[in-house]
């Protein structure tokens, strides 16, 4: 079950479909980023980090938390490279090794405020559930 | 027995190259000593286009195990849109040959620009691989050049 | 004369088939053609004409004549072997039986075809008299009759039995090799079946056709008649109906390269055929209506006048009912003046 | 019918045209062959009916090398021959008065015969039933049942080019057709073994007797590659083994966009062999591959294998294909 | 009978050390037709020319095949040594035994069986081989250019000062190009103008240059050589024999409204106009789309206070046929759209500018007369944010892939000239990298950071929103891993350029071929990079690639000389490796001509002689000299009436059957 962390990597790209090599470290995503300024690791040092195989960081990281999945990122990233989706995976990795569900269906209508978009709570539900 | 059939078995294989790209490509594969199987006998055509179906078949009839025929990227035709003619002419064939019963591995269409002689040596290993998996050609060959 | 039941048939074609190649109508991708008999073969011996004629077990469509190789620069020919083994033709209707005797005309004249000789040789013919002719039939016109067919052995499908009679000394060397499957019968039913048959016979449509004008009329006469540039015309220049037919006997010789060398072989041809005798200088006939004219022509009157009164046609029908553009050789004699 | 006759004696009396291209009463109640007419005369043997299946399209190559101009009878599907012909300048759109026919189906013989009724001597229809005559006494078919292949997955009874209709409105739509392409999807749905051995088994039938080609209005060539020495491809050999398939899948491809469907092949051919099912298989994959097309519909459009975009699917989409 | 000789090439020890030479010699020996076969250490030199020719010489040959390297590398060399022997020089093949055999096999038995099949082949094909005769075709010494921009008027003058007649064809109504829209070029500071008009003057004023402004090529057929032209002279409205360009016109019509195309739509120009002062002709033309007197029917200002009485209403559209020797395209570049970039506020804030557009802002003849100011209240900005990439280095639809390679070093200038004209003004350039490949480039780079003080951040902004009067750039600095939130007051952003929309119509016109960013492509990318592969076709400036004005002056030149070498020659041998019909097999169908991507098929009536029939038919007609031998219309052929010489289906088929003997 332990994995190296580049097994790891490895697994983050394949959940999340990324190409990191494809980064062309321009900043754009981290520009992009309405959380930046809450992060620890920044979404352009997600794709290194992920490129470079340190994942124990990001596994650590509180960024995983405050990724809005807003993916201004993705859009609007030129080389295609996706940074919201390697948190995503990240995430699905610290959330899959502890097991259980932060939010369940049945939680959601309760959640459920008049004056928050409906993006966000399917953000939410993305990112609290396995 | 059947092992040692596949072991002996040394297909044939025709590979039409047009002379602007995947000539040259075959070339470079050369002079970067870029090894693949010497069942592959290259037919210089001008272009991809200049490949008739006809000749495929004949191929076939006489004992060709496999077909690859191997053009400028599309776009990058040194005749402009010869191989745009030649894809949809190759891919009207292979799926009539498929249709026929034929195995449709033996027959491949690659595109291999002069300057991919790496690509062009790892595409006929493949091919090779994939023609040795197939075995003989027996449903496409005339009987009368069995002996 | 003896009999065999119908549901034994199977019994009988493997017993012949043990000592000997068995042609007979095949039924493959629902048509009915002549082939060789195996354990697995769907004989359909109801099909009253099988799409090809058996011409080809005696005049095969494609043969080999003889290879040759270039060996270290020398030319080796290994030429292909005569037939040497004795076969049986199953199931040939009367016209067919008749055809064969075209045929042989053509080729065991002097020039004798060695190959095709040596099957005729070898060949025993058992034929089969028709139950139920069709109305595309016309053999009466030339003489033949249904219900005799004249070959080695004849039979004939009465009932739930087969008829069988040898006819000549082959015949009685085939009946001899099955003779335990054969039981002893009396000719009443055959008889019996004979009458019906030429009373249909005599009832078809094309039973009456008049072919005076063909023996009557000088050759150059119906050469330029101006009819033929009547008919011709739809024609669409395809070799079926020589190919279906019986009787045709035109072959060409052409090189078949299989890389390793040369194969000589001789295939039919069609006078419908653009390149027929095509000669380096071109071909003398460059027109549809000649070679139109010229197929009929010899069938109804080069050949007859070369043979002794025998028209190469043999009445089968198979062009009848095969032309894609339904022109026929009845349309031909009734055009020329032989309508009955 | 009597109307089609009428009008050609106008026609031939106005002096619009010199001859009338049509069919004439056969010799059998099923048989009536393509023919010219010259005369008013010559018409009393005219014919129209299920059996006139024969597509005068291809005639019309050599009718517009004569002199004058000549009445055609086209039945929807034959225009669609006579369309392509137009493009690929093999006929003079105006050498040729066409008449558009209207048409209830054609007709195969051999069904009917298939079903066992011999000795047919005259046929005559009635309603839905086909009432035949025979040696063996009176049989009664279904219409329907005799109905060519082609007809039972007619592609409309609109005339794609005439200059008048006769027994058809314009843009008639046909009743209810199956599907044509059923059997190629069946084929196609087939193991390649299973598909080897069917064709093996169709084609291995084939006795080169080139009616097949000589029939279809696509195969117009003055000399077809099967004459002549362009690639020392033998016309006359008939052997059993690849010859044969050659010879299919070569012409096969030659027509490929230019094949209207029209079915004479299939129709000609003396054994049967189902040859509409390699067109359609073409057909089928440049519907597929490059958008819907039908081949004589018009007479300018680009055909399917002279053409191209940049976006065409790459030769491997058989072996993804097959990989489903 | 062809009598074949077989020469095998040791290469030095290239082929001699895996192929068994001495095998291959024998084994070809015995192939029918072969009467002699020979080997030696280096075919291709003199020594081993010299066995060639004295073998064909000796022993009668008809025909040689030469086992060697790539016929890539010796073909022409072999043809040659055969020629000089006697024998048609297309009576020879190459098998290749270096390339395809010894250099990618170890095992000496396997590349020596694999040898003597391709050697079996090359004489199986050599066999079928007949003379071929070069043609020739004359060489119009007349030449194209198809765009009036610096690219084209260098092109054009380079060409004429050789002594050749020139026509350049400008679709707008002046020559002069996207250079002429600049203010300043690096890395020089050159004024734009003041190095353009003097070559602009040149050009009009030359003697063997015909210029056709507002004018577009309609129509290209022929070949090297020998092009057929149809452009078209859109209607100008104005008798430029007559028009003195005094201007007046201009100032009186009173239709102002339409946007101008020369300042990038920042402000107005009238309806009858010249694009810029210096424009070339003088002459205006009336834009009818915007001419009250071609919208209503009423007004006719012009044509009142013209003088010189050059307005003509009447005038029409105009087809000038002409024949050249040669083609070059210039046609140049824009800047790409930027209406999905909603990132960069540029559809919604005037203050978010092109570069472009800041060239025009910064001009003296611009819209703002040479202030920079904001183009929203005129004020000047205190500060000014420049966004690199923006469109360039993009995997995505929205922009390019590759990298537009001027605006590193135009953003510079821009940030240098602004910190030099008005100090007080802060300019912060987002970059992701600063590529200056160049010569004196990326000293000119270092002078804006380190003499006057350009802020150069690395990172790409990720926003650009409308904060009250202001602009709010988002973005990071990823040297120091910080969020940047900066008020400014002008962003200008380093859009991508494009080829010219129009080159695809013109590439094709031409069968010129394109590479999917719309860039024309080169022969070859370093050793024939200013001719498409197309012959008789040139190309001159961005249309091939991205570059600047230096580099696009060399290519200028560059192009022109190759159009000058084609000129100076008075006939082109053609390759007699082309398609040619069999008139007998001829169905006239027509599908060889849709195919045949050069027009080089058409069609005649003929009377033929078909083994004694004589009738009329229609035909296919190749014509040798603008074929390129591709073959597309062998294949389309369904009779097999045309085939193609040097390749013919007889040629290829015996190659075929000697490999899978």
């Amino acid at each position: 079950m332990l994995r190296t962390e580049k097994e790891q990597a490895e697994i983050i790209k394949e959940i999340s479909g990324v190409n990191t090599k494809k980064c062309m470290k321009c900043g754009k995503c981290s520009a992009s980023c309405p959380a930046y300024d809450e992060m620890d690791i920044r979404p352009h040092q997600f794709v290194s980090y992920v490129q470079n195989g340190d994942i124990n960081a990001l596994l650590e990281s509180k960024s995983i938390w405050k990724c809005l999945s807003c993916f201004a990122c993705v859009e609007r990233c030129p080389r295609d490279v996706k940074p919201a989706r390697l948190i995503e995976a990240v995430r699905l990795m610290v959330i899959r090794q502890r097991g259980g569900n932060y939010l369940t269906p049945n939680e959601v209508p309760e959640l459920l405020d008049e004056e928050l978009p409906q993006q966000l709570l399917a953000s939410a539900f993305r990112k609290y559930s396995k | 027995m059947q092992v040692e059939n596949n072991k002996e078995f040394r297909p044939k294989i025709v590979a039409f190259c047009c002379n602007w790209c995947s000539y040259a490509g075959a070339d470079l594969a050369g002079s970067s000593r870029l090894a693949y199987p010497a069942d592959v006998k290259i037919i210089r055509v001008p272009c991809s286009c200049r490949v008739n179906p006809m000749f495929i078949l004949r191929a076939f009839q006489k004992g060709a195990d496999g077909v690859i025929m191997c053009g400028c990227h599309p776009g990058d035709c040194h005749y402009t849109s010869g191989n745009y003619y030649a894809r949809r002419r190759m891919t009207l064939l292979f799926s009539m040959l498929d249709y026929l019963g034929v195995e449709n591995g033996r027959t491949r269409v690659e595109w291999v620009s002069a300057a991919e002689g790496v690509k062009f040596s790892t595409t006929m290993n493949e091919f090779v691989a994939k023609i040795h998996s197939l075995g003989e050609n027996v449903r496409l060959e005339d009987l009368r050049c069995k002996n | 004369m003896y009999k065999i039941e119908k549901s034994r048939l199977s019994e009988l074609f493997a017993a012949i088939a043990a000592q000997e190649d068995l042609f007979l109508p095949i039924k493959k991708c629902d048509q009915a053609n002549y082939g060789l008999w195996t354990e697995e073969a769907e004989v359909d011996l109801d099909t009253l004409k099988t799409v090809k004629s058996p011409k080809d077990c005696f005049f095969p469509q494609s043969e080999t004549l003889y290879k040759c190789k270039n060996e270290d620069g020398k030319l080796a020919i290994d030429p292909a072997k005569l037939q040497d083994k004795p076969f049986v033709v199953f199931g040939m209707r009367a016209c067919d039986v008749q055809a064969v005797k075209v045929l042989d005309n053509v080729f065991l004249n002097d020039p004798v075809d060695s190959y095709y000789a040596a099957r005729r040789e070898h060949g025993i013919l058992v034929a089969m008299a028709c139950h139920e002719p069709e109305e595309t039939c016309f053999c009466k016109v030339f003489g033949i009759d249904a219900a005799n067919p004249a070959a080695d052995v004849a039979t004939w499908m009465v009932g739930e039995d087969l008829y069988w009679k040898a006819l000549t000394e082959k015949g009685e060397a085939l009946t001899k090799l099955v003779e335990n499957l054969l039981t002893d019968a009396d000719e009443a039913a055959v008889e019996k079946e004979k009458k019906q048959i030429q009373a249909i016979i005599e009832k078809l449509p094309f039973s009456h056709l008049d072919l005076s004008v063909f023996e009557n009329s000088e050759l150059m006469e119906l050469f330029d008649s101006p009819k033929w540039e009547e008919m011709y015309k739809p024609c669409l220049a395809c070799g079926t109906c020589t190919f279906v037919c019986p009787t045709c006997q035109c072959y060409d010789i052409k090189d078949f390269n299989t890389g390793s060398g040369v194969q000589r072989y001789r295939c039919w041809d069609s006078c419908m055929y653009s390149d027929f005798t095509m000669m380096a200088h071109g071909n003398m006939r460059t027109s549809q209506m000649q070679r139109f004219r010229q197929r009929f022509m010899h069938k109804l009157k080069y050949y007859p006048d070369n043979n002794d009164g025998m028209y190469s046609c043999v009445g089968c029908g198979r062009c009848v009912s095969k032309c894609p553009a339904s022109l026929n050789i009845v349309k031909v004699i009734k055009k020329m003046g032989g309508e009955a | 019918m009597q109307e089609l006759v009428k009008r050609a004696k106008e026609l031939l009396a106005d002096g619009t045209v010199v001859r009338v291209l049509g069919w004439k009463q056969g010799d059998l109640g099923y048989n009536p062959e393509p023919a010219y007419f010259n005369s008013e005369e010559e018409l009393k043997d005219f014919v129209y009916d299920g059996f006139c299946g024969a597509n005068l399209s291809k005639y019309m190559i050599e009718a517009c090398k004569m002199e004058g101009n000549t009445l055609v009878f086209l039945k929807p599907c034959d225009t669609y021959s006579f369309n392509q012909l137009i493009k690929e300048h093999r006929v003079k759109r105006e050498k040729a008065y066409i008449i558009g026919v209207g048409c209830k189906g054609t007709l195969d013989i051999d069904k009917v015969k298939n079903a066992g009724i011999k000795g047919i001597e005259s046929i005559s229809q009635d309603g839905d039933t086909l009432k035949l005559k025979t040696i063996y006494g009176e049989k009664e078919f279904p219409f329907n049942d005799a109905l060519l292949e082609r007809c039972t997955v007619c592609k409309g009874k609109t005339h794609q080019v005439y200059d008048e209709l006769i027994g058809a409105a314009e843009g008639e739509e046909a009743g209810p057709v199956g599907n044509r392409f059923e059997m190629v999807e069946k084929l196609e749905a087939m193991s390649p073994k299973e598909r080897f051995e069917f064709w093996q088994g169709e084609l291995s039938k084939c006795i080169r007797c080139n009616a097949c080609r000589n029939a279809c209005p696509a195969c117009s060539c003055l000399k077809c590659v099967f004459d002549s020495n362009q690639f020392d491809t033998a016309q006359k050999a008939n052997v059993d083994t690849f010859e044969e398939q050659m010879f299919h899948i070569i012409r096969a491809f030659h027509v490929a966009g230019r094949c209207t469907d029209c079915g004479e092949c299939s129709r000609v051919c003396p054994q049967g062999i189902p040859l509409h099912l390699l067109n359609r298989k073409f057909i089928k994959d440049i519907n597929e591959f490059y958008g819907e097309y039908q081949a004589g519909e018009d007479t300018d459009s680009r055909a399917p294998l002279t053409n191209y975009t940049f976006e065409d699917v790459e030769p491997g989409i058989v072996v993804e294909r097959g990989q489903k | 009978m062809q009598r074949i000789g077989v020469f095998v090439c040791h290469c030095g020890s290239n082929i001699a050390a895996t192929v068994d030479v001495a095998r291959v010699v024998e084994a070809a020996a015995k192939e029918p037709g072969v009467v002699h076969a020979e080997d030696y250490q280096y075919m291709c030199s003199e020594a081993g020319q010299l066995k060639i020719r004295e073998a064909i010489k000796e022993k009668n040959l008809t025909g040689i095949v030469v086992c060697s390297c790539s016929p890539r590398m010796h073909e022409n060399t072999f043809r040659q040594a055969a020629e000089r022997a006697g024998i048609n020089p297309y009576m020879v093949e190459i098998a290749n035994i270096r390339e395809h055999c010894s250099w990618i096999h170890k095992d000496m038995e396997e590349a020596t069986e694999k040898a003597v099949i391709l050697a079996r082949a090359a004489i199986a094909k050599v066999t079928l081989n007949a003379p071929l005769q070069a043609g020739t075709s004359k060489v119009v010494k007349r030449a194209l250019v198809i765009g009036g921009g610096i690219a084209g008027i260098q092109t054009a003058l380079d060409i004429a000062d050789a002594g050749y007649e020139v026509d350049i064809v400008e679709k707008t109504p002046s020559i002069g190009g996207r250079m002429s829209q600049l203010d300043k070029t690096f890395p020089t500071l050159d004024c734009s103008a003041c190095i353009l008009t003097p070559k602009m003057v040149e050009a009009s004023a030359h003697e063997k240059i015909t210029i056709y402004t507002y004018s577009e090529v309609e129509k290209v057929s022929g070949f090297v050589g020998d092009f057929t032209v149809d452009i078209r002279k859109k209607a100008r409205s104005v008798d430029m024999s007559k028009c003195t360009g005094c201007g007046v016109c201009q100032e009186k019509c009173p239709s102002k409204k339409a946007p101008s195309e020369f300042n990038r739509g920042l402000n107005t120009r009238s309806a009858i106009y010249t694009p810029f002062a210096q424009a070339i002709p003088n002459v205006p033309v009336i834009d009818r789309e915007n001419c009250i007197k071609f919208k209503t029917g009423k007004c006719g200002v012009c044509s009142k206070v013209c003088q010189a009485g050059a307005i003509d209403y009447d005038q029409q559209d105009e087809i000038v046929t002409q024949n050249y020797g040669a083609i070059v395209v210039a046609t140049g570049f824009d800047t790409i759209k930027l209406d999905e970039y909603d990132e960069y506020s540029y559809s919604t804030s005037p203050d978010v500018i092109t570069s472009l557009e800041l060239e025009r802002i910064m001009n003296a003849a611009g819209p703002t007369k040479g202030h920079l100011e904001r183009m929203s209240d005129h004020k000047a900005p205190k500060s000014m944010v420049f966004i690199q990439c923006v469109g360039s280095r993009c995997a995505d639809r929205r922009g390019k892939s590759y990298c537009s390679k001027i605006c590193c070093m135009y953003t510079a200038k821009h940030a240098m000239l602004i910190r030099d004209k008005y100090p007080d003004v802060e300019v912060t350039v987002f970059y992701i990298d600063v590529r200056t490949p160049g010569k004196n480039f990326d000293e000119f780079y270092r002078r804006a950071v380190e003499e006057y003080g350009v802020n150069y951040i690395k990172g790409q902004v990720g926003k650009v929103s409308e904060k009250g009067d202001k602009l709010l750039v988002q973005g990071v600095d990823l040297i120091d891993n910080k969020r940047i939130l900066m008020e400014t007051d002008m962003v200008v952003l380093a859009t991508a350029i494009e080829p010219n929309k129009d080159v695809r119509k013109i590439a094709t016109m031409l069968t010129a071929s394109i590479d999917t960013n719309n860039f024309l492509t080169e022969s070859h990318a370093k050793l024939r990079p200013v001719e498409s592969p197309t012959a008789g076709i040139f190309l001159s400036g961005v249309c091939q690639g991205p570059k600047d004005i230096p580099e696009t002056v060399a290519q200028a030149g560059a192009a022109a000389v190759k159009v000058v070498g084609l000129l100076a020659k008075d006939h082109l041998v053609t390759n007699p490796c082309v398609a040619k019909s069999n008139e007998l097999f001829c169905n006239g169908c027509s599908s060889c001509e849709k195919v045949c991507p050069y027009g080089a098929i058409s069609y005649e009536e003929k009377e033929v002689n078909d083994h004694g029939i004589r009738e009329t038919r229609r035909v296919a007609v190749v014509n040798s000299a603008l074929c390129q031998g591709c073959g597309a219309c062998t294949v389309a052929c369904p009779s097999g009436a045309m085939d193609l010489q040097g390749f013919s289906n007889r040629q290829i088929l015996a190659e075929v059957d000697a490999i899978c003997k």
